[in-house]
C-alpha cells in the first residue's frame, strides 16, 4: 500500500475526531501527574490542524505533514507541542519529495520523528513519555515489511498500558515521582491514538 | 468551579485586554498575539528582557513588564506555555540591537518551546541568551530527571537581570547576573486547597478539609508530603529549614525574602509566616535585608504561600533597590 | 477552615508583627497595641492621618501607612472594630501639631470607637477631624438607618487626603478634599464564596456551587441579590451600572477605576472584570484617567470583586500622582 | 434589697459565664445578621472584666461598674464594645456615692445606662437593636417598687425573642433590610443574658 495526500488528510483528520471526543479523558490522565491541561492542548492544536486541512491544497504527503506540524507548533504550546510539532517536522523533512509515501519510507520517516522527539525532549525510552509509545510503534514498523494495522494498534495500545507501570523521569509527571507509577502517561496516550488512527486508516483503504 | 469569566476557553485574551485597558500609557499587545510588550519597545542599545510562560500566574508575568524589569512577558494558555512563534514576536518587538535575554521557569514546556524561538530568533539574526530559574527546593536538582521548577524565585531574576539591562549591561552581563541570581535563589511552597484551570471545569487535585501539601508546585504537581494542616509557624519552619538544608544561605548572609500568596490565601497569613521566617533567619544569624510579602506568582486561585530566599552581595542589593516602574513591582 | 495561622485568637498580633518585621525602616507597632505608624511620626506640622477598622481586610490599612499616604493604622480583632484607647494612642502618636484627622469607613462600630476616640483626644488638647466613607452602592443612602458602607473607595481617600496632608495642608484643607473623595467615589462588590473569620471557625454564609451574591459587604453583609453565576461581561456591567445610577459619574467626566479582589480571587478575573468596565465607561463616554487592579481593600479568603468610580477633577487628579511609599499603594 | 459591690461583682461573674457558654450561639446569631464575631467579642470583653474583678478592690458599685465599662470599652471593640461600655459608663455616673445601691437608683442608673445607649448608637426603640431589650426592663423596673427577680427575666426574654420580628434599621444588621426578620438581634441576646443573670444574683441572694 501507498500512502496519499489523502490518506494523510484523512488519517489528521481521525486523529481530531479521536482527540476531541477524548479531550476529557486525556485531561484527567494530565490532571492526576501533570497540570490538567493535556487533553485542552491537543484538542486546541489538532482543531486548527483540521480546519486548514480542508481548506488548503497540498502537493505532497511531506506538504501535509509540515502543515500538521507548524500548526501544532504554533497552537498546542506545552511540553506536547513542539515535541508532536518536532516529530512531524521530521517526518516532513524524511518523507520529502516522496509522493505516495512507500512503506520503507514511512518507516524511515517515524524513525526520524522519534529521534526528533526524543532530541528535542532530552529523554530516552522507560521515562514514561510519549516515547515509550513512539519506540515500539517505530519498532514494529521496522521489523515488518508492511502496513499491519492490527499490530500497530495492538502494539501501541500495550505500549500506552505500559506506560502505567513506569515512574517518571522526566516532563511534568517527574515531579510525581513514585506516584507517578501506576497511572497512564496523557502523551502516550494521545500517541496511541494518533497510531490507532492511522490504522484505521489504513485499514479502510484495504 | 466559580470563576468571573466569560468564556473558559478565552480567558487569556480577555485579560490581556484588560491588562492593556488598564496600562495604556505604558504597555501594548502585540497584534494577533498574547505579547505584552513596553509601549515603547524597542528600547534601542538596551538588551531586551523577554519572560513567559502559562498564564494563571498572575501578575507573572505581564505585571512585570515596564521600566527596569521585563520588555516584553508572552502569555500562554492557563498553565500551558505559550508556543514558539508567540515568543519569537516578543523577541523580535523588544530587540534593540544589543541582543534579547529570556527568563525561562524550568518546565520542560517552557525550555522547548523557548528554545525553539531563540533558534528561530537566531536564524533571524537575533542575539539570544537565557537563563533556566529553578529556585524549587520540593524537587531534588537532578541532570537525570527534569529537575527543579521554577517559581516564585524567577520574579527576583526578573527584577535584578531588568535592573542590569536598564543600566546598559551588555547580554553577557545579563546572563552573568542573571546566573548569579539563580544560584542564589531558593523556594518552596505549601497549599491548602487545589485550584481548577477554566478549560478543565474540576479541581487538579484534591485535598482533605484538614490537609496540606508541603512542596507542591505552582500547578497543582506534587510535593514532598501530605499531611495534617500544622500551625503557621510551623510550616513557615518548614518551608525555610528545607530552603536552608540547600546550604546556600547560611550565617552572615545577607537576604531578601518573598512571601508569595498563591492566590487564595489573604495577606494576614502571609504576613503571621513571614514573622516566623524572621525570626527564625534571625535565630540562624542571617540577616534580613528586604522582605517582599504579597502574591507575585500565583497559581489562579489555589490556598496556600511560597517563601523564597534570594542571597545577597552589594551588586545584588543596588540592583535590587532600583527603580522599576513595573505595575506588579513598583520601586 | 483552611488558615496558615498559629491561634485563632492572635491572629492580629501575629500578622502585626509580621508587618513590622517585613518593613522595619518605615513603619513600627506602638508597643502594647495594635497600632501601626510611620516610624518617623509624628511629622512636625503636617496634619496627621489615621485609618483603621477590623482585621481581615488586608493591605487595609496598615499597608497604605507611608509616606504620602497615612501616618497610622489601627487594627482591630477580624471584623470588629478597633478600640477608642487603640485609636486615641494611634492619635497622639502622629499628631505633629497640626491636628489629625481619621479616615473612618461607615460601619457603626468604626463610628462609634473612632468618635469615642477622637471625643478623648481632643479632651487631651488634639484637634480631630473626620470624614466618613460611604461608597457602597449596594446599600441605600438614608439619615433613618445606618446608611452605606465604606468599602474600597476608602483607599482613594488614604491616597488623596494623604497626599494632601503631605503638601502641608490644613486639617480643614485635608477634611475638605477627603470629603470632596467621599462625594466623587461610588463602589460596589459582588462575591461568590463566602469567608470565615479565624476565631468564629465556620464560613459567615453560604453560597450554591452555582451562586453569586451581588452587592455584598466586605464582611459577608446581604448583598442586594443571590442568583445564578453569570459571565463576568455581565458582572461587570452590573456593578458599573449600579454605580453610574447613582448619578455621580456623568459623560464627560474623568475617572479613575479600582477593580478590587476580594482575597480568593486571582488577578486574571479582575483583569477580565476590567476589560468589560472600560468598554462600558468609554461607551458613555467617561474618560478613564487612571485604573488600579489588584487587592486593596478584601474580605478575608473571599472571592469576589468590587468595582470602584472616582469621579476627578484637576486638583484630586494632581493628588493622586504624587508620591506614595505605602507599601500597599506604591506611586 | 440593697445592690452591694459583692452582688455587682457577682453579677458580671455571672454574666461572664453564661457568655462564655454562650459565644458560639450568640457568633452564631451575629452568622445570619452580621459578621460572625459577636460571641466573639462579648467573650473576649467580658473575660477580661473578670480576670480583673478578682484581682481589684471596689469602694463602691460604681467603681465596679465603671470598671466594667472601661473594660468593655477598651476589649470588645465592634458596635457592642462602646454601646455597653457607655450603659455600664452612665450607669456608674448616675449611682456614684451611692453604696449599697437601693431600688431607686438602680433604676435610675439603668435609665441613664439606656439614654446613653440610644445616645450613642443614635437609634430608638424598634430598629432591632439592644435597645429593645434595655428599654422593657428599664420600663418594668420604673414601674415596679422592688427587685423582681422572675418577671425582670420573663420581660427580657420576651423582648429578645420579639426583635425577631423587627426588620433592622440600625447597626450592620441594618444591610439585611427585610432578611433580618425572623433572627433575633444578637446585641438584644447578650443584653437578655445581662439581665438574666442580674435577676439569678438577686434571686440567690433572698
Ligand atoms: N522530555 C520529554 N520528552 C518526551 N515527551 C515528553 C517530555 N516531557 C513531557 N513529555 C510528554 O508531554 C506530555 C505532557 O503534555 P502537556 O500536558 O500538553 O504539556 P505540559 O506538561 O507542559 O502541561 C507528557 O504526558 C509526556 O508524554
Ligand atoms: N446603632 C446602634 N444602637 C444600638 N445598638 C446597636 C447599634 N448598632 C448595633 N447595635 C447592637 O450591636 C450588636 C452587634 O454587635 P457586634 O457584632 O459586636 O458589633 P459589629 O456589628 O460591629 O460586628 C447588634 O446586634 C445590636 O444589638
Ligand atoms: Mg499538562
Ligand atoms: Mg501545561
Ligand atoms: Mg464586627
Ligand atoms: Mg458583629
Amino acid at each position: 500500500m501507498e500512502f496519499r495526500v489523502e490518506d494523510a488528510i484523512h488519517w489528521f483528520t481521525v486523529v481530531n475526531d479521536k482527540i476531541q471526543e477524548n479531550k476529557e479523558n486525556l485531561t484527567t490522565l494530565d490532571q492526576v501527574i501533570g497540570d490538567s491541561d493535556h487533553g485542552i492542548n491537543m484538542a486546541r492544536g489538532f482543531q486548527e490542524v483540521v480546519n486548514k486541512l480542508s481548506t488548503q491544497e497540498y502537493e505532497e504527503v511531506a506538504d501535509v505533514l509540515n502543515h500538521v506540524a507548524m500548526t501544532l507548533i504554533s497552537k498546542v504550546g506545552g511540553a506536547s507541542g513542539p515535541l508532536f510539532g518536532t516529530a512531524f517536522l521530521k517526518f516532513s523533512q524524511a518523507v520529502k519529495g516522496i509522493n505516495p509515501v512507500d512503506y520503507d519510507s514511512f518507516t524511515k520517516g517515524l524513525e526520524e520523528a522519534l529521534q526528533g522527539v526524543k532530541q528535542r525532549g532530552k529523554a530516552k525510552l522507560g521515562e514514561k513519555t510519549m516515547i515509550d509509545v513512539w519506540s515500539p510503534v517505530v519498532d514494529v514498523f521496522q521489523s515488518e515489511k508492511g502496513f499491519e494495522d492490527n499490530l500497530f494498534i495492538e502494539v501501541a495500545r500495550e505500549a500506552m498500558e505500559n506506560t502505567k507501570h513506569i515512574m517518571a523521569t522526566k516532563g511534568r509527571a517527574a515531579y510525581f515521582k513514585e506516584k507517578s507509577i501506576g497511572h497512564i502517561d496523557p502523551g502516550s496516550a494521545s500517541t496511541y491514538m494518533i497510531f490507532e488512527a492511522l490504522a484505521e486508516v489504513i485499514k479502510g483503504r484495504k | 468551579m466559580k470563576k468571573i469569566i466569560n468564556d473558559p476557553n478565552i480567558v487569556v485574551q480577555d485579560m490581556l485586554k484588560g491588562m492593556v485597558a488598564a496600562n495604556p500609557a505604558t504597555i501594548k499587545q502585540l497584534p494577533d498575539t498574547t505579547v505584552i510588550v513596553r509601549s515603547d519597545a524597542p528600547t534601542i542599545n538596551k538588551v531586551g528582557l523577554v519572560s513567559g510562560g502559562g498564564s494563571g500566574h498572575e501578575p507573572a508575568h505581564a505585571g512585570y513588564v515596564g521600566k527596569g524589569m521585563l520588555d516584553a512577558a508572552v502569555a500562554g494558555e492557563v498553565f500551558t506555555s505559550p508556543t514558539p512563534d508567540q515568543v519569537l514576536e516578543a523577541i523580535k518587538a523588544v530587540d534593540g540591537g544589543s541582543g534579547v535575554f529570556l527568563v525561562i521557569k524550568n518546565y520542560t514546556g517552557d525550555v522547548l518551546n523557548f528554545e525553539m524561538a531563540a533558534e528561530l530568533a537566531e536564524a533571524e539574526g537575533i542575539k539570544v541568551e537565557h537563563v533556566i530559574v529553578n529556585d524549587d527546593v520540593a524537587v531534588e536538582d537532578s541532570s537525570f530527571t527534569t529537575g527543579r521548577r521554577g517559581i516564585a524565585g524567577t520574579i527576583f531574576v526578573h527584577k535584578i537581570a531588568g535592573a542590569k539591562a536598564e543600566q546598559g549591561a551588555t547580554l553577557d552581563e545579563v546572563k552573568s547576573v542573571a546566573e548569579k541570581v539563580v544560584a542564589n535563589v531558593r523556594s518552596m511552597g505549601m497549599a491548602l486547597t487545589p485550584c481548577t484551570v477554566p478549560a478543565a471545569g474540576k479541581p487538579s487535585f484534591n485535598l482533605k478539609e484538614n490537609e496540606m501539601e508541603i512542596g507542591i508546585g505552582i500547578h497543582g504537581e506534587s510535593g514532598i508530603e501530605r499531611k495534617e494542616i500544622s500551625t503557621a509557624d510551623e510550616i513557615a519552619s518548614e518551608l525555610v529549614t528545607k530552603i536552608l538544608d540547600d546550604g546556600v544561605h547560611v550565617r552572615g548572609d545577607d537576604v531578601a525574602i518573598m512571601i508569595n500568596g498563591l492566590g487564595a490565601t489573604p495577606e494576614m497569613e502571609l504576613n503571621i509566616v513571614n514573622s516566623k521566617v524572621n525570626e527564625i533567619l534571625n535565630e540562624k544569624g542571617i540577616h534580613v535585608y528586604k522582605t517582599f510579602i504579597g502574591e507575585y506568582m500565583t497559581a489562579l486561585e489555589m490556598a496556600g504561600c511560597s517563601v523564597t530566599l534570594l542571597k545577597l552581595d552589594d551588586e545584588l542589593k543596588t540592583l535590587l533597590n532600583l527603580s522599576s516602574e513595573a505595575p506588579a513591582f513598583r520601586v
